[in-house]
């Protein structure tokens, strides 16, 4: 298998599947003749042609709205936004349209887009480039939500997501893009949307923790592990639908959770986590279900500031042990 | 798309303004005042069409006749089962504007697709929408067009190429715009007709869909159903230049103005309009039409003067097409007042199919949420 | 003490405002001359003339923004939203100017605006119309979010709102604005943000529920009363900041806990008041935490189905039942 | 305000376009042609001004200068210190802007509040704010004009009537014209600076905004930075009508355009535009201009050639009024050189201030959010 960054894991993705269905197209600010402002589609308008590979303005509620207005129509859009932090200008095309319209129409139309582009922090932005989106679309029925951890996950869950039929969400971070990992190049490879992947398996405690924040789970997994403690860490890969049963299954196992959630606090991954395994495995938690997320204050610039903002691995060690018991 | 090639021929104009302008220029503003090309414009008023001048057949302008009429009684019986409780929610009727939606469905192709706000009946039915799947909808019957989820503002008929009936003010505008890119992506010669009100043009929505309709040359009529007021508001007293069809210059796009109580100039319009279109020419087009009943079923309507209400009856766009088949002798008064009663006969049927159809089944909630048929729901 | 409806008991908070301070204004669509949508500014143009009660096109976008740049300025604007649905549009500017910008300037300015406007299903009026939006505002660091159940904590933290500097998000109840109930007349009846109303004390079970959701648990709990089981009743009535430990200090007593909330579920306020109960009453817990929320679809239009997808007084007794173990 | 009351004059004027228009019409649309009042436009180019013709003193005018230069070396500087990795995040450079910033900030008054994007350091340092401040504020130290809080995209001093730095595209636009609101509602004669990019008139922001102070009459000028690009898109690529200034027609407000690269013209425009805003008459200006350095620091810049970017050099607005002052003999060559000696020395010492200022203490991240001093964020 060749090692792509996580880029081309994503560049080769949408390629196959536009080599594949001549209804896919692409559309964002600056994807064409820009190559990408991450780079993601450099390459593709040589590929495609400006038929496909479209540049816009800068008018994420119109171009989204077109992109759900094609998808209607039987295209099958991936709409690029520069960063989610952007969608918050086009919200309501999101939130009113795309998951929707299909329940409105009595199942008349579907809507077979994907929107797709960074997320989360991504180094010293600010508080408005800085917003995990997670909990805001999450919520929202009609949407599906992926937000994968490597290249490898990327292109199969990006390449499912092109030929699902509803309309889907591809969390990206931004500073993953540069990241490196084997990649299949099985022809038809495509990941199952909503399955979680089991990364690492221990009995002591379960850290679920998605895209970049599965590295720290990774990190503070293999320190724990140094001291003693094995843990199970959990990329649910999927946020929406969230492959719970995953977690129930091990925290039975190791009676202990942890959630790693670069979202704002309230009301976050973590929280939906939490709440469903109380519920699920009340009898088998051996202490109260911890979280390690941002905190609950917008994201600052000052480089001190923003490491103590954003989770840690030393948080996430932290908060293993403290269900654990141990310190 | 011709947003993205490096050809693309238009370049800004004005980067230095002609000469040296030195001697005239002053401490006076005026002194600078100066005046780029003008736009371009059309206007469909008082054109002195006839049914024959427009290539319309009489069985024709009795369907479109009949269709108007059809709208007219449709929603005076929904109002009527509005107030015995039969159906509920929001309840927008379009009466008044019933030449804008026949005279832009016949004037233009049967598949040409429809996208519209929630004032949606009239539209519906003039893209031949069955009153029966209408009416069932609005009691929120499974037999409804939209399986009793929508609602009066969700009408969709999709065989039909209507496209909804959407509820956000100004949100179905960039969706249309998607549609026409559909249509021009897989070279179908379809054009997109996409409504919305006065209100609506006020949405930053509007603004960015225009300008991508422009830019990507897409066959699209974007079509302001001005009927003077948003709920309880003047347009003038919401759009600081109260002409709407002058906001075509700011996409360099054809700006159109139609008078809405004529369905001759309607059609007309709509057909040449939209034939320019499929060409990658859209247009905005300001109808100017008016609202008979309130915004929705709960409007005092404080707004308005009885007299104004009044004089514009005198316009009535019904009245108007029968006056001319009489005048023109195309139909007898009892060959009208049958076909009058065939549509309330219509509607009636429509009622009573809707009070028969069953209501949804519970579990039909979790159906046309996902294709996706296993979709694990949070329970 | 008078009786008023909600909306009235909102008119007297804004009115009351506005003569005590010349700075304070109400702007939004429909708000002068058609005396309001739902008419809670009714008479108020009249009173306070066109310079201080402003009609607004249908500019959801322009009006926020407008009124977060008056109030950098030191104006005190209160921004009628039709409804909360509509504010889809102009998330953008409550998420990243209200909420954020005294953060990125470092402190110079302050938003004291406060954005209010009717929440929440009212009736049959489909998936757009329906939403209830605490999930995403509650979510966001920089803002207050308010939402009352009853006339008089609306006047009286209507008026807190309004005289405080930060933004605040008010969620009215479009159902419950004919609402009557006795509202105080005290000259400078303020209410204090951020505190619950403990609204019946009972010792089997705490129901916490806010705005419309609160009266299902009241009722819920008196039936529960008449079948012997005595429950604690919790109005937050603020939703951020949330009031976690009058919860906490009711569940340590009842050791079982509930939460009504007609958001959508996957992240919403019962999630969080889960995690946090969870973890701070885990040993106090002798059953899991239930929610009782709107279902995971979009609303629907048909009246069976809506009254379905709607969370109910049945459903909260049976949520009470299933933590009580009993039948 | 004007938008809500019963009273206001404007009425929409082509409701009838004027006589039977039957003889003319057929089908053939060229036959429904008009052309409505066209708008108010000016353009400020060629002028011909002198610092004497505009009331400029020699003092002012080298001080307006000196400005210039220490926005630039301010930015070279900042550069620079990114390269070395002193500073992080996004950093959007303004050189080749300064006769816009400088131009404004002295054609209008020191309390007219300002609010732009986030190439905001010019602005800032236009309005007087301490070069110190804004150099640690990239730096993210305690004593930056945000206190380390915001960065190079948030520059705020609020004392200088200097309001950001914003960094959705689009998004001051609004907070702009709210800002203009208050000052017409405290009346305090005041004009507000609003300034955007060409990229972010395609924001339906920006038409939301745009129509509201038309509407409500408010003391705004609308200014929207045309460099050639957002990013990598040239603005024809972007908007389908490139001359951004048009757009005010939509909104039946004045447009005008300003040559950009020159100080006096930018002055001039400002000053008289500034002053008719005050008076309730607000402008959409497009002032034409160019950016030297790339979008940000990691750009490319691939969409232009290098031929471009030398032939603008020519133009440089910092070069044009050192020639100025050279051929006027308002300063001498060693003066200005000793001018600039004194900029570099000014930011030199910002740099250094910088270096020495602290870091933010850690409980800082919870300051500055709420008024409320015992807001209890959740742990
Ligand atoms: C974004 C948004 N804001 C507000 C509303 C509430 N609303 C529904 S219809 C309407 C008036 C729209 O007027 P117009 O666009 O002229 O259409 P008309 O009702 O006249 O057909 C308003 C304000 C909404 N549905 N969406
Ligand atoms: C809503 C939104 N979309 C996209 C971006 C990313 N972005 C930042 S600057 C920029 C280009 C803006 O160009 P322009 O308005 O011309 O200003 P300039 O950079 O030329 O000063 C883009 C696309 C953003 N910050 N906000
Ligand atoms: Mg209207
Ligand atoms: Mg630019």
């Amino acid at each position: 298998m060749p090692e792509l960054q996580l880029r081309e894991a994503l560049r080769a993705a949408m390629t196959e599947e536009m080599e594949r269905d001549e209804n896919v197209f692409l559309m964002g600010e600056e994807v064409a003749e820009y190559d990408g402002a991450y780079k993601v589609s450099q390459g593709m308008l040589e590929q495609f042609g400006a038929k496909r590979i479209i540049d816009t303005p800068i008018s994420e509620n119109g171009f989204a709205g077109l992109g759900i207005g094609a998808a209607m129509m039987g295209l099958r859009p991936i709409i690029e936004f520069m960063t989610w932090n952007f969608t918050f200008v086009c919200f309501d095309q999101i939130i009113s349209n795309a998951a929707k319209v299909r329940y409105m129409s009595g199942g008349q139309v579907k809507v077979p887009i994907v929107f797709r582009g960074g997320n989360g922090g991504a180094g010293q932005l600010g508080a408005t480039h800085s917003n995990s989106v997670e909990p805001f679309y999450a919520n929202v029925p009609g949407l599906k939500v992926i937000a994968p951890s490597n290249p490898d996950d990327a292109k199969g869950l990006l390449k499912s997501a092109i030929r699902d039929d509803d309309p889907v969400l591809f969390l990206e971070s931004e500073v993953m893009f540069g990241m490196k990992g084997e990649v299949s190049d099985a022809e038809d490879y495509t990941l199952p949307i909503g399955k979680a992947r089991i990364a690492r398996e221990g009995d002591d405690v379960t850290i679920v923790a998605h895209s970049k924040s599965y590295w720290l789970a990774m990190e503070a997994a293999e320190e724990l592990g140094k001291q003693g403690y094995e843990a199970t860490v959990i990329d649910p890969r999927t946020i929406r639908p969230f492959d719970f049963n995953a977690v129930v299954e091990s925290v039975l196992k190791t009676n202990r959770l942890v959630i790693v959630d670069e979202s704002s606090p309230f009301g976050g991954i973590a929280s939906e986590v939490a709440f469903q395994i109380q519920s699920r495995c009340f009898d088998h938690l051996d202490a109260p279900i911890a979280r390690v997320t941002t905190r609950d204050t917008p994201a600052p610039y000052a480089k001190n500031l923003l490491a103590a903002w954003m989770p840690s691995v030393d948080e996430v060690i932290e908060a293993a042990k403290q269900v654990l018991y141990v310190n | 798309m011709a947003g993205s090639t490096k050809t693309k021929a238009k370049k800004p104009t004005v980067k230095k303004p002609s000469a040296n302008k030195a001697a005239e220029a002053s401490h006076n503003g005026a002194a600078h005042a100066f005046a780029p090309e003008p736009g371009d414009f059309r206007r469909y008023f008082d054109s002195g069409h006839t049914h024959e001048s427009l290539g319309i057949t009489p069985e024709t302008l009795l369907d479109m006749y009949r269709n108007m009429l059809l709208q007219r009684r449709f929603e005076e019986r929904a109002a009527q089962m509005y107030g015995r409780q039969k159906i509920a929610g929001f309840l927008h009727l379009y009466i008044g504007q019933e030449a804008v939606s026949v005279g832009s469905v016949w004037g233009t192709r049967p598949d040409d697709p429809i996208i519209t706000a929630y004032r949606d009946h009239g539209l519906a039915l003039a893209r031949g929408m069955s009153p029966n799947a209408g009416m069932a909808e609005l009691y929120g019957k499974i037999d409804g067009c939209s399986r009793g989820k929508g609602g009066s503002m969700h009408f969709f008929d999709v065989d039909k190429s209507f496209y909804g009936g959407h509820g956000i003010v100004g949100g179905q505008i960039p969706v249309g715009v998607g549609m026409a890119f559909a249509m021009k992506y897989k070279e179908t010669g379809g054009c997109c007709l996409t409504y919305f009100g006065d209100g609506a043009i006020n949405q930053g929505a509007f603004h960015e869909a225009a300008n991508l309709a422009s830019l990507y040359k897409l066959p699209v009529l974007l079509i302001v159903e001005n009927n003077e007021y948003a709920m309880g508001t003047a347009v003038h007293r919401a759009s600081a230049e109260p002409d709407l069809y002058k906001q075509a210059y700011a996409y360099d796009m054809k700006g159109a103005i139609v008078d809405g109580m004529d369905l001759f100039e309607v059609y007309h319009a709509m057909q040449e309009l939209a034939d320019e279109a499929r060409e990658g020419k859209p247009a905005l087009v300001e109808v100017r039409t008016y609202r008979y009943r309130g915004h929705s079923m709960s409007d005092p309507q404080k707004y308005r003067t009885k007299e104004e209400l009044e004089a514009k009856k005198d316009e009535d766009p019904i009245l108007r097409v029968k006056k001319y088949l009489l005048d023109n002798e195309l139909a007898t008064i009892e060959k009208l007042d049958d076909l009058d009663e065939s549509v309330k006969a219509e509607v009636m049927a429509a009622v009573e199919f809707a009070e028969n159809s069953p209501v949804p089944e519970i579990e039909t909630m979790y159906e046309d949420i996902y294709t996706q048929s296993d979709y694990p729901f949070l329970v």
